[in-house]
């Protein structure tokens, strides 16, 4: 157990380098010149020449790639941000709690809403509320994040005053983001949790259980649930990743100063430095979160539990 | 009166492409203590049958006519919850595939206590020592090992002593067995067939056999009733079967089971209609003769063949 | 309908080509049908926006800047005085433009790759599959966002941003279902016959992955427009004067709280068409999964 | 109905939470799109760092509303040759760290000020070898050469005086935290992203702020800053867009203050990227089909006048005998006939940067309108970087055909707003992205630069900008304007035209 989880913290290293080497070339090829845009339109040739030394943004590419790569993995050094000098990483966790929060609270709310939609629907298969679930988990996949959250703030917000349309401090600012960004994550769980508990209900003990004489209820909540989470908490950890994406589309609609927003502005800004850091970052995250899940699935699963001693 | 009347009962699945019937309208009666076989190929209904008295239904299958009487109850009729009580309690099952029948992610123990604290009310504490006595009763070398493992940690043959440990915890008056070997290896198969007898005697249980493997029924069961297309072909007291079994269906199978041609199989045929070409079979003139109501004939004493069946 | 009883016994018996058998999961399933109807009236649309819309895409008149919904314009007008049903029908090219450009991309390459990977097994395979360990270490939109954020905005960076975000995805898919293919006998009768590698691709395998193809195409393309509709928004998209959803959307929103027809009718669109690319996907994809058939 | 009522409750707590609000009526909240850069005023010239650092910070130097010179931290300057001026310093000033502000102080600002690349533009004729300390509070400071407008350039931000001690401690993280001047407000707290914290500075050397505490938000949505205001959360909005204007009007409550800035708009025409636009009649004919005053008003909300030419009315310098281009698509129409392409059929590449939606609309409506006059015209949306860079270009590689851009005199001269974009010498990196060159400008803007009579200078620049305003290397747009608004309660908050405002005389009333 203990050395499957070494392993699989091992790899997160070469997964990791991989993203950086690909963020960093991505970012580097740009057409942009960091240069101009931190000394604005009114800046002067020598000015410029002189700040792209001082960056080291004329040495050649695998020079500045070893660079940062060498910082980020021996120093956890993230680098400084081109437009206010700030170091990258301080940035990125000064950031991070309400990003966490957000995600962690869509995430569950997701996982509480998604999943007993699921057991309706694959306990009364084709039938009308089966239908009506799957309907409505459709439309929660097909609707985009960042119109459903201006939506959200058309009626809740600006029509009936119920929420604020932005901010994250009060825990009244968290309603309209947390739906917004946990409506297509509900769908797609409420998908998969239905096919997997039909797949389940048709396995062999779950007739046994049921021929043991056990309610209904039990027999879906306790014995086929259990096994039916194997594939949801996959789609959960998978949801996580697009929810750090959809977070960047919610957090800027909702004014929330989050990981989204600092992506998104620097971007704008071409900080390089902060855009690369917050990829990896979140990349980072991700890989901890589907460690994470792989690890959950042991404690689910005892026959997964086995293969990893 | 019988343990178990199933009357003209019917169980057809609702699908997509139509009504599929899997029971069409069979009849049989189980006495207390007694076994009864039920003999078919895969697809013949056997399985549905069982499933059928204690209603362990998809959610597409339903009884659509007859009656299961059960220790005077009409269980047919009875509703979810009803049958809740009688299931695992008073009558009990257990299945073909040992290693998919337990729930992987619950050890053995948990899913043994279940049915104790469900039926008989015990304390998790009295259900646990009765487990261990159960699987003492079914012969298992280390009881205490196995009640703390999961099911991926068993052999095939230990967990289907579970599954009998767990079917017979309560005492059933009746246990459904569908085809509980098959899965097994031939010695394992003999060790669970003692098994299954002694603790048969031992508990005056009466068990409803089903199979495909006649070797098996021969030593279980009084009397066998073989099924084909949702309907039975042949009923009759198992030593009568194998010494004079008349319909050809069920001596093509017994055919198969001793690898014998069918012809030889078929020597000494008495009722030429057997002697029909393409498996066609017409009883209007034996039910002309009086000697077959519009189902049955009688052959002898407990001894019956369809009159009906006509290959598809 | 004696075509339809006669597919009805070719499917029960399993004896249908993979492109009927695609037809028939189409014809089985309300929800295809359904799907496949309104991405056949979005195809029309795009096709005859010229004809269809009103107005042009970028016919301006700042004397009548947004204007409410009125029966000349019968979703009002946009902040330079277009027609915003006419951006709507003309927004519909744009997006189809961008998610089949987009899938077809990532399918050709994740295709191959994947088809590669899961064929020829061994060093290529571990290979491949490491590296798309690391791309799909990224979410996919992020990854979209970071390559326009850097190439730069407009048409072509934006389709193979999104393509490269879905390479993976494609190939993992792909690869599987090869793998599953590759174990049936008949692939090992065929290399028995002698037959060369290119033809047992070509002729076996490729046909029989055919339905998760169309299945992870139909959803690629509904989240490639998606995510376009996201860089839009963010403004990362395409240039102003092009009508696409996302922007139109993202241009809207200023005027969320005096004109609020700015903001739902383009979302509306989005959802609207991701819907029917969703509705035709999971149609296809349980019409072919063995357990949903007889549900 | 249970659940239902509980969800009530639910949502009725999150009210409530919402309400408990801090009742601390000092605190004056101010909300602005962006969110500042560093407060090292010698790393970043922006203006949302700007408007902050402008409470923290003072200069040698105060520019009033009306752009007059007053004495800032210097009481006193005279000019004593070899262009040297010396200042007195006022001498009852502290520095918030407690430290006693001193002619060494200033001395230390800009000689650390000249090692900085961002600011070049603004003190970069400033020799450091001739600033000499003379006393505690007096100091003398040189130029290279001679340089006109060299006592506005020190009401700039960027030459805030700065506290050396402070700076060290600090190090590399000064501007961040621990950043510390001599004006009205101190720093307390930088919540990246999402707030400023300043307090009252008690030993203030002047009048002491009005409001005790002053917050600085940081909201990208104009709309979302509009509700802000509308709720209460906020006290005063800047850059209101045009799109909320009608919004902040018909709220009774609320009141809109904008007031022109020293910016103004453009689209540039490139005489170096395609031969299009070196044809005087084309330039004519496009500056002919743009209808500035639609585009104000429909766009901007009447937001800005039309220009006339390069600089704007409050700017040293500059001709009031301009008359504006007028819009009209047939004498476009004739200009272009009267061309070497007398139907057009060629295609021009228009520039925008994508930070700015108004540019944008503006952009298509360029694009739309010279479509009608057969002129193709692709739009490219670019990132603000990357648009910089591609019409920063040299001739040989330049591409961007028209673009989008806008400038600001913020020294209020002429020869600001003339000599980086109109000089012959000054290339696209100086700011002629247009590769605009006439001889007899290039002379006057050289007179205007070289001498201090102002009489001379005036004269040279409204020549120039006549002969600009004749060659088009621009279509003039409109003027920029401050825009704010500010909700009930809030008194004596006025702008100023350099976008920075002060706010240590705002109070609050209720």
């Amino acid at each position: 157990m203990y050395r499957y989880i070494i392993k699989r913290v091992l790899w997160l290293f070469p997964i990791l380098l991989g993203v950086t080497f690909i963020v960093f070339t991505i970012l580097y090829l740009s057409p942009g010149d960091a240069a101009s845009l931190i000394l604005g339109e009114q800046a002067t040739q020598e000015s410029l020449e002189a700040l792209r030394n001082q960056l080291g943004l004329n040495d050649p590419f695998l020079v500045q790639f070893f660079r940062y790569a060498g910082d980020v993995f021996l120093r956890f050094d993230l680098g400084r941000s081109y437009i206010n000098n700030r170091e990258v990483l301080g940035e990125i966790l000064q950031r991070l709690p309400n990003t966490i929060l957000l995600a962690s609270l869509s995430i569950t709310f997701a996982a509480l809403a998604g999943i007993p939609l699921g057991v309706i629907a694959a306990k009364k298969p084709n039938t009308a509320v089966d239908n009506g679930v799957m309907a409505l988990a459709l439309f929660g996949v097909s609707m985009p994040t960042f119109w459903q959250s201006l939506i959200l703030i058309i009626i809740f917000s600006l029509t009936l005053g119920w929420f604020p349309s932005g901010g994250f401090s009060n825990p009244n600012q968290w309603v309209l983001p947390v739906i917004a960004l946990s409506t297509a994550s509900i769908g797609n769980i409420a998908r998969i949790t239905r096919s997997s508990m039909i797949d389940v209900l048709d396995q062999d003990y779950i007739r046994t259980a049921r021929s043991k004489g056990l309610s209904k209820k039990k027999v879906v909540n306790s014995h086929a649930l259990r096994n039916a989470l194997i594939p949801v908490v996959t789609v959960i950890g998978l949801q996580f990743g697009a929810l750090m994406g959809g977070a960047v589309l919610t957090e800027s609609v909702f004014s929330i100063n989050g990981l989204g927003v600092l992506m998104v502005n620097s971007i704008r800004t071409r900080d390089i430095m902060v855009v690369q850091g917050s990829v990896l970052f979140v990349a980072f995250m991700f890989s901890i979160v589907n460690l994470i899940v792989d690890i959950l699935y042991s404690f689910i699963d005892p026959r997964i539990r086995a293969q990893y001693k | 009166m019988s343990l178990l009347e199933v009357r003209e009962l019917q169980t057809y699945f609702d699908t997509r492409r139509g009504v599929v019937k899997a029971v069409d309208g069979i009849s049989f009666t189980l006495e207390s203590g007694k076994g009864l076989g039920i003999v078919g190929e895969s697809g013949s209904g056997k399985s549905q049958t069982a499933m059928s008295i204690i209603q362990l239904f998809q959610h597409n299958q339903r009884i659509a006519g007859g009656s299961i009487m059960f220790d005077g109850r009409q269980i047919s009729d009875y509703t979810d919850s009803q049958l809740e009580a009688i299931r695992g309690n008073e009558i009990s099952i257990i299945f073909q595939e040992p290693m998919s029948s337990l729930n992987p992610v619950f050890t053995v123990s948990k899913q043994l206590c279940e049915v104790l604290i469900t039926h008989q009310n015990m304390s998790s504490e009295d259900a646990k020592a009765k487990a261990y006595e159960m699987l003492k009763a079914v012969k298992i070398d280390q009881p205490e090992r196995v009640l703390k493992s999961y099911p991926h940690q068993l052999s095939g043959g230990m967990s289907q002593r579970v599954m009998i440990a767990m079917a017979l915890s309560c005492n059933p008056k009746l246990l459904i067995a569908d085809e509980p070997t098959t899965a097994l290896d031939v010695i394992i198969q003999a060790e669970i067939l003692k098994l299954m007898n002694e603790l048969k005697e031992k508990l005056n249980t009466a068990i409803l056999f089903i199979t495909h493997d006649l070797g098996v029924v021969s030593k279980m069961v009084d009397n066998v009733v073989v099924m084909h297309g949702g309907k039975i072909v042949e009923s009759a007291p198992v030593k009568v079967l194998f010494k004079s079994a008349k319909h050809p269906y069920t001596k093509r199978l017994i055919a198969a089971f001793l690898k014998t041609d069918i012809r030889r199989a078929n020597e000494g045929e008495t009722l030429d209609f057997f002697e029909a070409e393409n498996d066609q079979y017409d009883f209007q003139q034996f039910r002309d003769r009086g000697v077959a109501d519009d189902d049955f004939y009688q052959v002898s004493a407990g001894h019956m063949i369809a009159c009906r069946l006509k290959k598809k | 309908m004696r075509k339809r009883e006669k597919l009805d016994q070719l499917a029960i018996s399993g004896s249908l080509t993979p492109w009927q058998e695609v037809r028939y999961a189409i014809s089985k399933d309300n929800r295809a049908l359904i799907g496949l109807a309104f991405i056949a009236i979005l195809v029309f649309i795009a096709i005859f926006a010229e004809f269809i819309a009103p107005y042009g895409m970028r016919e301006q008149n700042l004397q009548n800047v947004l204007q409410a919904p009125t029966l000349q314009h019968w979703l009002g007008t946009d902040d330079l005085g277009r027609d915003v049903l006419s951006r709507i029908i003309f927004g519909t090219r744009t997006s189809l433009v961008i998610g089949v450009s987009a899938v077809s991309i990532a399918l050709a390459i994740g295709g191959v790759l994947g088809l590669v990977s899961g064929y020829f097994k061994g060093i290529i395979d571990i290979l491949i599959m490491r590296v798309s360990d690391v791309l799909l270490a990224i979410p996919s939109i992020l990854l979209a966002i970071a390559i326009v954020a850097s190439f730069g905005s407009g048409m072509f960076n934006m389709i193979v941003a999104i393509a490269i975000g879905n390479i993976a995805i494609f190939a993992r898919i792909i690869r599987s279902s090869v793998m599953t293919v590759t174990e049936r006998q008949f692939i090992e009768a065929s290399h028995a016959l002698g037959s060369s590698h290119f033809r047992i691709l070509t002729k076996h395998i490729l046909p029989n992955v055919l339905s998760p193809i169309i299945v992870q195409s139909s959803l690629g393309i509904a989240f490639a427009i998606l995510a376009a509709a996201g860089l839009g928004f963010i403004g990362l998209g395409l240039e102003a004067s092009v009508a696409e959803w996302g922007l139109m959307l993202s241009s809207g929103r200023a005027y969320i709280r005096t004109q609020t027809y700015l903001t739902i009718y383009p979302g509306l669109a989005i959802m609207l068409t991701i819907l029917a690319f969703n509705m035709l996907g999971d149609g296809i994809r349980d019409a072919f999964d063995p357990k949903m058939r007889d549900r | 109905m249970k659940k239902l009522s509980f969800l009530a409750l639910v949502l009725l707590s999150f009210t409530a939470l919402s309400a408990c609000a801090s009742s601390e009526d000092t605190i004056l909240v101010v909300a602005s799109g962006a969110d500042p850069v560093t407060f090292d005023m010698h790393a970043t010239n922006d203006i949302a760092t700007a408007r902050i650092a402008r409470q923290i910070y003072e200069t040698l130097v105060l520019q009033s509303n009306d752009l007059e010179l007053l004495p800032g931290l210097a009481t006193s300057w005279s000019e004593i040759g070899n262009n040297t001026f010396e200042f007195k310093l006022r001498e009852d000033v502290v520095f918030h760290n407690g430290d006693p502000f001193t002619a060494a102080d200033v001395a230390y600002t800009f000689r650390r000020a000249s090692e900085s690349p961002t600011i070049g533009h603004i003190i970069g004729a400033i020799d450091p070898d001739k600033i000499e300390v003379v006393d505690d509070y007096t100091i003398r400071i040189g130029t290279k050469y001679a340089f006109g407008p060299f006592i506005t350039h020190l009401a700039h931000p960027a030459t805030s005086i700065k506290n050396q001690r402070a700076v060290e401690e600090a190090g590399e993280d000064y501007g961040s935290q621990g950043v510390v001047g001599t004006g009205p407000f101190q720093f307390v707290e930088w919540n990246v992203g999402e707030k400023v914290v300043l307090e009252r500075f008690a030993d203030y050397w002047g009048e002491p702020a009005q409001v005790a505490n002053l917050e600085f938000r940081t909201i990208r949505e104009s709309n979302v800053r509009v509700i802000g205001l509308e709720n209460g959360e906020i006290d005063i909005a800047y850059d209101v867009a045009p799109s909320d204007i009608p919004v902040v009007t018909g709220n009774p409550e609320l009141t809109l203050i904008n007031t022109p800035n020293l910016g103004a708009e453009y689209l540039g025409l490139n005489w170096a990227s395609n031969p299009y636009l070196k044809d005087a009649n084309v330039r004519k004919a496009i500056a002919h089909m743009i209808d500035v005053d639609s585009i104000v008003e429909a766009i901007y909300n009447n937001v800005g006048t039309q220009m006339t030419g390069p600089i704007n009315s409050s700017v040293f310098g500059y001709n009031p005998n301009i008359d504006p281009v007028p819009y009209n698509e047939q004498m476009a129409q004739d200009f272009l006939a009267a061309s070497q392409w007398p139907t057009g059929g060629f295609t021009l590449r228009l520039y925008v940067g994508d930070n700015n939606a108004e540019r944008i609309r503006v952009a298509q409506v360029v694009q739309t309108q010279l479509e009608k006059l057969g002129i193709n015209v692709s739009l490219n949306q670019m990132e603000w970087g990357a648009f910089l860079a591609e019409t920063r270009k040299p001739a040989e590689e330049s591409v961007a055909d028209l673009f989008m851009l806008g400038w600001t005199t913020v020294t209020a001269d002429a020869d600001y707003g003339l000599y980086p974009l109109f000089h012959s010498e000054s290339g696209p990196a100086g700011g002629n992205r247009t590769f605009y060159s006439n001889p007899r400008v290039d002379e006057l803007l050289d007179l205007g630069r070289g001498s201090i009579d102002q009489a001379v200078r005036l004269q040279a620049y409204q020549e120039a900008q006549a002969i600009i305003a004749e060659d088009l290397p621009w279509v003039f747009l409109q003027t920029r304007e401050n825009v704010s608004a500010y909700g009930a309660g809030v008194e004596g908050f006025e702008h100023h035209p350099m976008g920075s405002y002060p706010l240590a005389g705002v109070r609050k009333t209720n």
